[in-house]
Formats: structure tokens, C-alpha cells, sequence
């Protein structure tokens, strides 16, 4: 084995911190984009075409670029932000620009599935579109949002092990410059192993949580 | 007029300049190269072990070495080509002595390119690697780091890219070429031109080492037209370097 | 005070059927009043009262309320209008992922009530509709009409000035509607409230409403007191929504009666309206005249205070007794009308 | 024929409030029955009824429907009896994503009918429904009764030998319940089907049902004829349920008339069953004796063939003259009682 | 520019061969995968708690592993499954098991979220499990499931780029290799335009045939 296990206890760290650091600012990026994505849609809540077409193609946009281009194109972002191109910090400016608009989309394939009565009961009663969205729709649709972000979870995970690739470390970085470019079998199934534990755990929990408050 | 014969060849990024040329030559004497583009290292000599392909052409000796030995795997080299010198840029200093203490140097995070790599900054002083060195790069090779450098890997093509963001960075030649830069000129350090590890290879699968075809192969590549070219094309950056394969070890 | 001028709705249209729901409606309902509609299914009724509030949209027409024509008010000002509305809806429309005590504290919530006059108010308001122990419990877990009425103590938790009402007693048994209807009408007289009522029981409109309007096909084909529209219907539909309480249809064992009359007696029936249901005129009639006279079948009532109803009635004598008994009825200004097999 | 044996049926329970909704349920539904269960919100009538397709599964007990015991079949045993049991949902429960007519075949579909006959079928049912001209309609273009009553079409389109109907009817205008019921009555003798009948209108027991029982709090607290439970209902809730209809609640005229007795009038309550209803009593009771009858209010009407009634009368006159009259009537084998004003 | 436009139309071709084909398969895996992820839980139509947990187990796993080191884990099966390793077709392999989990968990949450009342229906009509998520769990989910197998193909246009690695060819990875590792800017922006259109129209498609769908 080419590493030593203070290694992989950094790139673990490493890892959880890209991934919770750009879980937390894509998730506060793609919510609003999401819940901007259905109530300005045409027949909703804020109806408002030219808005929607234009976030509609942004996003679309931000996911039809190659992760490894996005990661380049977004360089004079990243270090405008963080200061520099490089390390842990670095990588979470692209995850959040990979994973917000996939956010948004997930977020928004939920809160569309939120039955439209409750949205009349809301408006019956006089609530705001920012009322009807943080106090119905959202609390409607939360289970669903929960696997939602389970599953964006994990793809930032993944996504991470490709953010490796500008230094940002990581455990996939481990994997793949020790196991896959090293051969390293040992390494890459530690490494790999921690991952799919990590994955487990998060999924579990994920599937735990939406069926608690899934009431039906 | 013969039948012509097939050959697949893999190589590794989209520089298929100097095969293209040598592949026209080929065609003219009833050689069909189809050319597989890789974006890695590692699949070109494997699909060539599994006879996915006939011959390759994107690593150097020592990469070719390593992978060999590492995977048990029958390839041997049947030509040279060319060498491309790797270099330490940098934005901030002109000179190696002027890298700071603590200074961030970045590096490819691929094993033969950072011993390469490693090797280079030995070379400029900037570190001293452990006895017997064997070209295979991680940073527990180092042995002596009197700057206290910092390393960052990465993969090869975004050394060039953080150079803002770093003291120095070790580029490969044909990426520096390919983001602007001038080896020759801008390089605050650049490989001898004999470093023999870093010459690259046609490789073959063992049994077919003496295929006449592949041969050709070969031959063609080590003409002196295709001299020419890559001299023209490359500017210097890429220099052809036609040697006997016992200077490289076989 | 609630007014519709000329209000069309059509649903549908580009590529679907057009379906007219409202059909130049004009409607006035005044403040303090309870108002009853009453139409069969699919009438639109539910339409009607959607438009209050503008979950429908008119597709032309106004829609008046507190003197404000909402289809032409800011998004803003309707919700302004709209927190002083209570809306009852017909299929609930509850939060799944709230408890009871949440779905009654929303609209409290919205208006920033403070926290613990939410408590006292929801507890209040799930005392009143017999739920206090379902507080914790998510909608889930409510049978219908446990969920029709958290749907009423939740239209009624702001103290609206105006309320919906869409069916809102449909799910539920006479009593717990009989007391849900008590309580909306002692909020009305307290608080003066508009209560519009959309139902098909007619024991609804009876019970509590004031005026009533009959919708047949988007139009409103009647209108008027529910007095006078019990008493005297003037379309066919309100006679049959009439007679769905009034049990004034004959029973099987009447016709049969009347088809197999002997000529000896007669059957006739009597309206009763107000004082008139007062005066021992049956008894009178058999001690004034030679004949027998026999209640079939009737419903005697009382409508916003005043007796009513009708009564079938046979009588059995000769029919020259008969004919002098029915001219002393006409004199006592009752309204009788003989039944024969092929009048209902 | 559905029986149940200790039917227990145990909501929530492993950190929520535990709730029993049936709590020890025996009642047997004979074939080709119209059974009624009436109960108030929350009673457990739902909980009942979805128990005979196993929509719940009882926490214990047995459910045994054509002698079948359904909490001991295999899954696919239990899906074969289904298929011979209709269901009309209370929440409709359709398919958002089929039309009006998907949702009708459905059942079709499913038993692989051919597709001709299933357009046929679907017709018939829509036509009968009232809704053939909303086939293309999808069930979010339909108000709450039409949603209804695409329900029902849907639970007759295998023509099933056991029809279950959880408020089948609480949406619909009296006319529509009304044809919708008598539809029931027709399909139920030509087919002999059984239908249990879930419901909180009185009036639906009234017009179809064979039995009925009362459920209340998870208990049948009463279980009878229509004409027994209706004529003498023994449980204050039956007799609740039955005055929702009947009518014989005192309204407040009467109460007050009552009240302010001067004691030369006395207010009673004559209940007429079957023949009695078809004397002339109240005619002779003024011819026979010096006394005034006055009907002040009441209701007599018709239950499965038999009249059937009460009427609060007033009689006026010395109080000797009403003692003989009140002897004469017990004579006649009618029930008659005093209505003081703490009586109701 | 470094590249001519046939090399752009053959990439072109390839990335639309690479994601119809592995949308395909990973579909008809993801799809299954997914069905029985939601019938087989707890207190589902087929409850099976060692088989759901043994399969979302599977599932975590291969969202675990990073794509290029599942890319090299399933050589031997793509050579078995496409008899090479290398080129567009084999590509296939490696984007199908990555995007047939994804798919699997996508579907998931959407046919979690049909209403239950709809399943009583079924049941109570006596319908086989079979028929229940045919005849109306997948309906009633069918916006629902169009939007997410939106987000799906283009997650595999995005995964496609990275097919690179094992000469799978396509947009991205001439995006990758001109234009991140050859500084071919111009190269860059007309792959990634291509691409940008393409994700612009699936996403337009999308959008309108769930909307079309979604009754409400
Ligand atoms: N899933 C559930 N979890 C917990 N409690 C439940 C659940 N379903 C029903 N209950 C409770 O069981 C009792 C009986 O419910 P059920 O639905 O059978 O009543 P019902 O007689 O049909 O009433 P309604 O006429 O209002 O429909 C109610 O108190 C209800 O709150
Ligand atoms: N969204 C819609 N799209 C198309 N048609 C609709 C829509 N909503 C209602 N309709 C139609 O409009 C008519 C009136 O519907 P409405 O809901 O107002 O009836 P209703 O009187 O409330 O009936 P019910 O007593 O059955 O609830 C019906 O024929 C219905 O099919
Ligand atoms: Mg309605
Ligand atoms: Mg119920």
C-alpha cells in the first residue's frame, strides 16, 4: 500500500468538508432556484415567462457543461472567491456550480409533485407566495426533497472524486491516483470501501427521515 | 497491389499531428493506421496487452517500464520517438532561487510524471529524492526540503492553469505547448535533453515484436521527413530523438 | 357584502371541450346575511363560490366583495381582502405533513398571532368541533368527517368576516352537522358574519340560512327567502330539493290508494303555512261535516320561526259533505288541491 | 355473505396514541342483502367496511366473506374474492391520470375483458351516471359529486357480487342519490348482489336498506330492520339518527306553546305504525269526544311498504273529555305519550 | 481550431450513440431496480426487507465508486458483455451501470410519491402487484418520472465526457481533450454549444410533455 492511514484520515477530511461545504451553498443556491423554477412557471404562483426562460436556460447551461470544463471555465470565479484555484477550499466553488443547478432540478421535480389543493388553501387564506412556498409547499414536499438531496449527496461524493483533479484531495482523488493510475488495489478498496460506507450511512439515513414524515 | 493491412494504434490526447503524418506515409505502402484516441494513461497499454490494439505511441520508457513490471504484463518497445521536455514555470519568479520558502509548486498527480517531475526539481536543487530513486513519484520520496515546498497534485493538464495560484508549476511539454507556452523561452527550468527515462516509445505486444508491419512502423516514424515535421511543427518543444532502444534499457 | 355582476366562468377551451360552469351569474349577498346554494352536482356551485376568493378567475364579470372588485384589485390588496375570508373546502385540502393542531393554527400562523393566543385559540376551535384528542394526530389518520371538520376550524380560526362554506357538512352525521350549523350561526349573529353556504342537502339551507338561490347549469334559476322557497317553489328544481326534505313525495301505499278509488272517498292535499297550521281545522272539519277524515301521509314544520308543511289527507263521506267541507276550507284561506294518480 | 367474528381493528400503536377503532365487531351481511351501517364521524364505519376487502388488515378477529376467512388466504386467493367486491371509495381515490372512461374500465382492464364489450360496458355505466359526455374529461376537470359519481360506475363495471359503498352518495343532490339508489335497489335484485352501505344519511338507509346497524365508538350498539331500528330505535344514538329524518324534533313554536301551558290544552305525541296509520283516528277522536285536534307538527311517511309516523298534536278541551279521548286512542292500539316542555 | 467539423459530427454521433444507448439500457435496468426499490420496503405492496436491503445495498455501492474507477472495476464485464474494452460502444457499459442506479433511485422517489388512496383503489379491485405498478403506480407517476429521466440523460451526457478516458469519443470528450487539455478555446465553445443545445431542447421537451401529463 502506497499510503499510510493519516493519509486517508486527511482525505477523508478533505472529502467530508468538499462535500459539506458544497452540499450547503448548492443547496442554498439550487432551493431558491428550484422554488424559482415552479412558481414562476407558467399557471403558478408568480407566473412570470421571461424570469423562468431565462433561469430555465441558465441552468441548463450550467448542466450541459463537462464537469472538467465547468471546473476550468469558473477558474477566475473560484480564485475570485477563495483566492485561489487550488485545494480543498477551491473545489467546492465548482461542486456548488455543478450541484446547484442539479439541485434546482431535483428541487423542483418535487415541489411540482405537491397536491394543488393545499396551494388553494393557501392562497384561500390570504398567504403570500413566500407564506405558501416556506409554510405549504415546501413542508409538503419535504420527504420527497429529503431523498432528493440523498441522491444529490451522493453525486456530490462522486463528483468530489473528480474535484481531486485541481488538488483538491479527497478520498476519490486517493482512489483514483493511488488505485486507479498506481494500481493500488489495497488503497482503492480502503478508500473506495470508506466511500460506499459513507454512501450507506447517508442513503439509510436519507430513507429513514422521508419515511418519517412521508404520513401516508 | 497487396492487401492492406490494418494496424491500431492508441495513443493518449488529441495530438495526433506527427501520427497523422507518419500514418499518410504508412498508407502509400499498404498500412492502414487507425488511429484510438485515449484520455488516459493507463487504458492504451492495457487494450494493447488484451490485443485490443497492435501497437501504442503516447509513454515514455520509464512510465512504460513501471506499468509493465507493475502489471506483469509481455509490451516491449520497438521504436523511439521523440522526447518532450518537461519544465518548471512560473508567473511570479525568473529564476528557480527566487521560489520562497513554503512555496506551493504544483505537480501532475500521475506517478511517472511526478517522478519526472521530482526528479526535475532534484535537478534544480530544489529538493533532494532518496537513494536509488526509481522514477516513480509520491511525495514520501523526498527526502531532503530545504524550502519546505509544498506540494499540489493535480492532473497535467490544469498545472499550467493555477500557476497564479502557485510559486511554480512542473508542466508537461506538449500541455505548456498547447496553454501558450514556449518551453524553450518561458521554462525557469527545463529537463536536459538527455534525460533518457523520458524518451518515448512505440510499444508491441512481445510476440509480435518482430512483425514486419509494425516494424514499419517504426521505420517510417524514424525518417528524417518526419524529423522535419516535428521540428517545424514543434518548434523545438518536441524533439525527435531516434536512438537505438539499448540506450533506453532494451 | 358579496355581489356578482355578471359573472361567466368557462373552463377548458384551446384543444378541450368548453364547459361554462358560471353563466352570468348576478348575485347579491348582503353583510351579515346566510346564504344558501343549492343545485345538483356539477351545477357550479363550487365554482360560484371559488370565485369569492378568486381561486377561479372570472373569466368575465365582476366579483364584488366588501365593495372592492377583486378582479381588478393588486395581488396584494386580494390578499387583504382574502385573510378576512374562511373558506371551508369540499375536499379539505389539508397538510399532510402537519398535525391537526398545525392545520388549525396555519391561517393564525400567516396573520403572526402570538404564539400562545394561537394555542388557546386552536384548542378553542378543536374543543367546539369534538377533536381535542386528535390534536397530534396527522390528517392521515382521520376518518372524513374528522377531517371536514378540522377543514372548519380552520376557516374558522381568524374570525373571518366572510365565510365559505363548500359542502362543509357533506361528511358529516345530522348531529355533528346540526351542531357545526349552531355554532355558525351563533358566530353569525355575534360577529355579524356573511356565511355563504354551498350544500345539497337541503336540511342545511332549512336549518340555518337566510336566503337561498337555486343554480341549475351555471345559471341562478331561483332566488329568495328560504321561506318563500320552501313554501312556494318556483322551478322544478327547487321543488324536487323541496321535497328531498319535506317529504311531501307520496309513498307507494298513497298512490296505490288513489288508483284503486272507489269513488267514495278523496284524497287531497293541504298546505299549511304559518298560522294557519295553528287552527284545529282537521278536528273542525270532522265535527262540522259528515265525513271521516284521515291523515295518509305529511310533514308538519317549522321554517325560520313559522309553521309549515302539508299534509295528505283522505276524506271519507259523501261528496256533497266533501264539496261543502272544501269550501269551508277555502274560507279558512288553506290551500288544498285533490291528488289524483297521475299528479304527484 | 360477510361475517365478522370479533372483528379488532387497532390504529397506531409503537410510539403514537393507540386507537381502536372497531373493538370487537360480530355482524353478518346475508347474500343479496342491502345492509345499512350508519355511526358518527369517527364511529369506525370506514374502518368496517375496509375490512371486508382487507384494505385493512384486522388487528384481530375474523373477516369471512362467500365462507372464505380472509386474514388465512394467500395473497392470491384474497385478490380473487376481491375481484368480485366493488368498491366506492369515500375520497373517490381515481386515477388523476386516466380519463373519466381509463378509470371506468379499469376493472375491465383488469379481468381482460375484450376491448368492445369494455366500451360498451363503460358507456352504459357513464350513460347512468349522468356523465357520458364527460368520457374525455379528466377527473380534475369534474366537480366533487361527478368525481363521485365516476366512483360508483367504477365499482359496477365487473358487475360484482358484493358492493361495498363508504358514502357513496354524501356528494350527490337528493335526485342523483336518489337514482343512484334506486339503481342499487335494481342491481341488487336482478343480480341478487350484496351491498353494504356505509353512510350518515339517514334518508339512504331509509330508501334501500334491508338491516342497518349502529355503530358507535367501534361497537354496533344496535342492529335491526330498517322498520324496527327506525320505529323503535333502543340506543339514544339510533333514535338521533332516526329523528334527523323523521323530523320529530320539537321545533320552538311548539316547545314555547308548551311551555306557556294554561292547562286547558295538552300537546302529545301519537306514533302511527303500519295500520293504524290508515284510521281516521284523528277525525273520530273530534267526532267522538268535545275536544279540538290540532296538528301541530310531525311527519308521516312511508318505511319499506309500511306508513309510518308521528304527529305532535294539541288537544284542546276539559281535561276529563281528553282523559276518555287519550283511553279510546290506547284502545285503538296506538302509541301515544305527553310532551312536557323537558321532553324532547 | 484544432479540430475540422467532420471530427465534430463524428463526436456529435457518438455522444448521441453513447447516451441513447446507455439511456436505454440503464433505463431498462433503472427502471425495474427502481420498482422494486418502492414495493419491496416496509409495509409495501411486496414487502421483502432482505431483498430491498440487499438490493439498496447494491445500489449504494455502485453510486459509491467513483465513474473512472468503476469505469476500470467492470472491464472484464464490459469486454465479456461488448468483446473490447475500448471505443463508444463499450463506453455504453460503464455509463449504464452508473446511470442505472441513479435512474433506480430517481425512480424511486417518484413513485413514492403517488398517493396512496390510488394503490388502495387497485388492491381493492383486486389487481396483481403486477398490474398495481403497471396499470397505476407508473401512471400516476409518469410526470414526474419524464422529469426525472430528464435530469437522468443529461447527468449521462455529463458522465459521457468522461467515457473519454476509455476512447468512448463524443462531445465532451472532445470538449475535454481540445479544450481543457489542449487550450482549443474555440474548439471548446462550439462542443459545449452543441451540448448546451442539446440539454436546452431535452430539458424544453421535457418540461412540456410533464406538463402535458400532470393533471392539475
Ligand atoms: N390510519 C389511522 N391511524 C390512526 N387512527 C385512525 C386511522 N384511520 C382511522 N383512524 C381513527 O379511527 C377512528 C375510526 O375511523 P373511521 O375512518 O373508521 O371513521 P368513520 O366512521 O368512517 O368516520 P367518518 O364518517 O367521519 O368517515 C377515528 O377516530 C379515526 O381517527
Ligand atoms: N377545471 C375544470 N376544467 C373543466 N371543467 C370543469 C373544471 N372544474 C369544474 N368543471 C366543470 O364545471 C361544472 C361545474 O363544476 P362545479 O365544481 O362548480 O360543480 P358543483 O356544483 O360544485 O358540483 P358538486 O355538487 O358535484 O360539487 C361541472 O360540469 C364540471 O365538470
Ligand atoms: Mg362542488
Ligand atoms: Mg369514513
Amino acid at each position: 500500500m502506497l499510503v499510510n492511514s493519516d493519509q486517508i484520515i486527511k482525505a477523508l477530511v478533505e472529502t467530508l468538508q468538499m462535500v459539506a461545504f458544497s452540499l450547503l451553498f448548492s443547496a442554498l443556491i439550487g432551493i431558491p432556484l428550484g422554488i424559482a423554477l415552479v412558481v414562476t412557471r407558467k399557471g403558478h404562483l408568480l407566473e412570470n415567462p421571461p424570469f423562468f426562460n431565462t433561469l430555465n436556460g441558465i441552468i441548463n447551461v450550467l448542466r450541459s457543461v463537462p464537469f472538467i470544463i465547468l471546473l476550468v471555465a469558473i477558474i477566475p470565479i473560484t480564485r475570485f472567491l477563495v483566492g485561489t484555484s487550488i485545494g480543498t477550499a477551491a473545489a467546492v466553488v465548482p461542486l456548488v456550480f455543478y450541484a446547484g443547478p442539479y439541485i434546482a432540478r431535483l428541487v423542483e421535480n418535487s415541489l411540482l409533485e405537491v397536491d394543488h389543493g393545499v396551494i388553494e388553501a393557501a392562497q384561500a387564506m390570504g398567504a403570500t407566495p413566500w407564506q405558501i412556498v416556506f409554510r405549504f409547499i415546501l413542508p409538503e414536499a419535504l420527504s420527497s426533497l429529503i431523498l432528493a438531496f440523498t441522491i444529490a449527496t451522493i453525486g456530490l461524493i462522486g463528483a468530489s472524486a473528480m474535484a481531486g483533479a485541481i488538488g483538491g484531495g479527497g478520498l476519490g482523488d486517493l482512489a483514483i491516483t493511488y488505485g486507479y493510475q498506481r494500481f493500488d488495489t489495497k488503497t482503492m478498496l480502503i478508500t473506495v470501501g470508506i466511500l460506499v460506507v459513507m454512501v450507506q450511512g447517508l442513503q439509510s439515513a436519507g430513507n429513514i427521515a422521508a419515511k418519517k414524515i412521508r404520513r401516508r | 497491389k497487396g492487401d492492406t493491412v490494418k494496424v491500431k494504434l492508441g495513443v493518449s490526447g488529441t495530438d495526433h499531428r506527427i501520427w497523422n503524418f507518419v500514418a499518410d506515409k504508412a498508407k502509400k505502402e499498404g498500412i492502414e493506421v487507425e488511429i484510438v484516441t485515449f484520455s488516459d494513461y493507463v487504458q492504451p497499454n492495457l487494450a494493447l496487452a488484451e490485443g485490443e490494439l497492435d501497437a501504442n505511441s503516447f509513454q515514455t520508457v520509464s512510465y512504460f517500464n513501471a506499468f509493465i513490471k507493475e502489471h506483469k504484463l509481455d509490451l516491449v518497445p520497438i521504436a523511439t520517438t521523440q522526447i518532450a521536455p518537461m519544465g518548471l514555470y512560473s508567473e511570479k519568479y525568473k529564476d528557480v532561487k527566487e521560489i520562497p520558502k513554503g512555496g506551493k509548486i504544483a505537480l501532475d498527480n500521475e506517478a511517472t510524471n511526478m517522478g519526472r517531475g521530482l526528479a526535475l526539481l532534484q535537478e534544480a536543487g530544489l529538493i533532494k529524492l532518496e537513494e536509488g530513486f526509481n522514477g516513480i513519484g509520491s511525495l514520501d520520496k523526498v527526502v531532503e526540503n530545504p524550502k519546505n515546498l509544498e506540494f499540489v497534485t493535480m492532473t497535467a493538464g490544469h498545472t499550467p492553469r493555477v500557476m497564479p495560484d502557485v510559486a511554480a508549476s512542473i508542466v508537461n511539454n506538449g500541455i505548456a505547448v498547447d496553454a501558450g507556452l514556449t518551453p524553450r523561452e518561458d521554462a525557469i527550468f527545463l529537463e536536459s535533453e538527455t534525460a533518457t527515462p523520458y524518451i518515448n516509445i512505440i510499444a508491441v505486444r512481445e510476440e509480435e515484436k518482430d512483425n514486419k508491419t509494425l516494424k514499419r512502423l517504426g521505420e517510417l516514424y524514424q525518417q528524417d521527413d518526419t524529423k522535419e515535421f516535428i521540428e517545424k511543427e514543434y518548434k523545438g518543444n518536441s524533439i525527435p530523438t531516434f536512438v537505438p532502444l539499448s540506450n533506453i534499457g532494451w | 357584502m358579496i355581489e356578482f355582476q355578471q359573472v361567466r366562468k368557462v373552463y377548458g377551451g384551446g384543444g378541450t371541450q368548453e364547459v361554462a360552469a358560471l353563466d352570468g351569474i348576478d348575485l347579491k349577498i348582503d353583510t351579515g346575511e346566510i346564504f344558501g346554494v343549492i343545485g345538483f352536482s356539477g351545477a357550479g356551485k363550487s365554482s360560484l363560490v371559488r370565485c369569492v376568493n378568486l381561486l377561479e378567475r372570472p373569466t368575465s364579470g365582476k366579483v364584488i366583495v366588501d365593495g372592492h372588485d377583486l378582479t381588478a384589485l393588486s395581488a396584494k390588496d386580494v390578499r387583504e381582502i382574502k385573510r378576512n375570508i374562511g373558506m371551508v373546502f369540499q375536499h379539505f385540502n389539508l397538510l399532510n405533513s402537519k398535525t391537526v393542531f398545525a392545520n388549525v393554527a396555519m391561517p393564525l400562523i400567516l396573520a403572526k398571532t402570538p404564539r400562545d393566543q394561537i394555542k388557546n385559540r386552536v384548542y378553542e376551535l378543536l374543543e367546539f368541533v369534538g377533536l381535542a384528542d386528535k390534536a397530534d394526530s396527522y390528517p392521515d389518520q382521520l376518518s372524513g368527517g374528522q377531517k371536514q371538520r378540522i377543514g372548519i376550524a380552520r376557516a374558522l380560526a381568524t374570525q373571518p368576516s366572510i365565510l365559505l362554506c363548500d359542502e362543509a357538512t357533506s361528511a358529516l352525521d345530522p348531529q355533528t352537522t346540526s351542531s357545526i350549523l349552531q355554532l355558525l350561526k351563533k358566530i353569525n349573529k355575534k360577529y355579524n358574519i356573511t356565511i355563504l353556504i354551498i350544500t345539497h342537502e337541503m336540511s342545511v339551507i332549512r336549518e340555518i340560512c337566510d336566503r337561498v338561490a337555486v343554480i341549475e347549469a351555471g345559471k341562478i334559476i331561483e332566488e329568495g327567502s328560504v321561506f318563500d322557497v320552501f313554501s312556494s317553489p318556483k322551478t322544478e328544481t327547487a321543488r324536487n330539493f323541496v321535497s328531498s326534505v319535506m317529504n311531501d313525495r307520496l309513498p307507494d301505499s298513497v298512490k296505490e290508494l288513489i288508483e284503486r278509488n272507489d269513488g267514495l272517498n278523496k284524497v287531497y292535499r293541504i298546505n299549511f303555512v304559518g298560522d294557519s297550521a295553528g287552527k284545529p281545522l282537521l278536528s273542525q272539519l270532522a265535527k262540522k261535516f259528515d265525513l271521516d277524515v284521515n291523515v295518509l301521509f305529511g310533514n308538519i314544520t317549522e321554517l325560520q320561526g313559522t309553521p309549515f308543511g302539508n299534509l295528505i289527507v283522505e276524506f271519507q263521506g259523501s261528496e256533497k259533505e266533501i264539496l261543502r267541507a272544501l269550501n269551508y276550507i277555502h274560507q279558512q284561506n288553506v290551500s288544498i288541491k285533490e291528488v289524483t294518480a297521475h299528479a304527484s
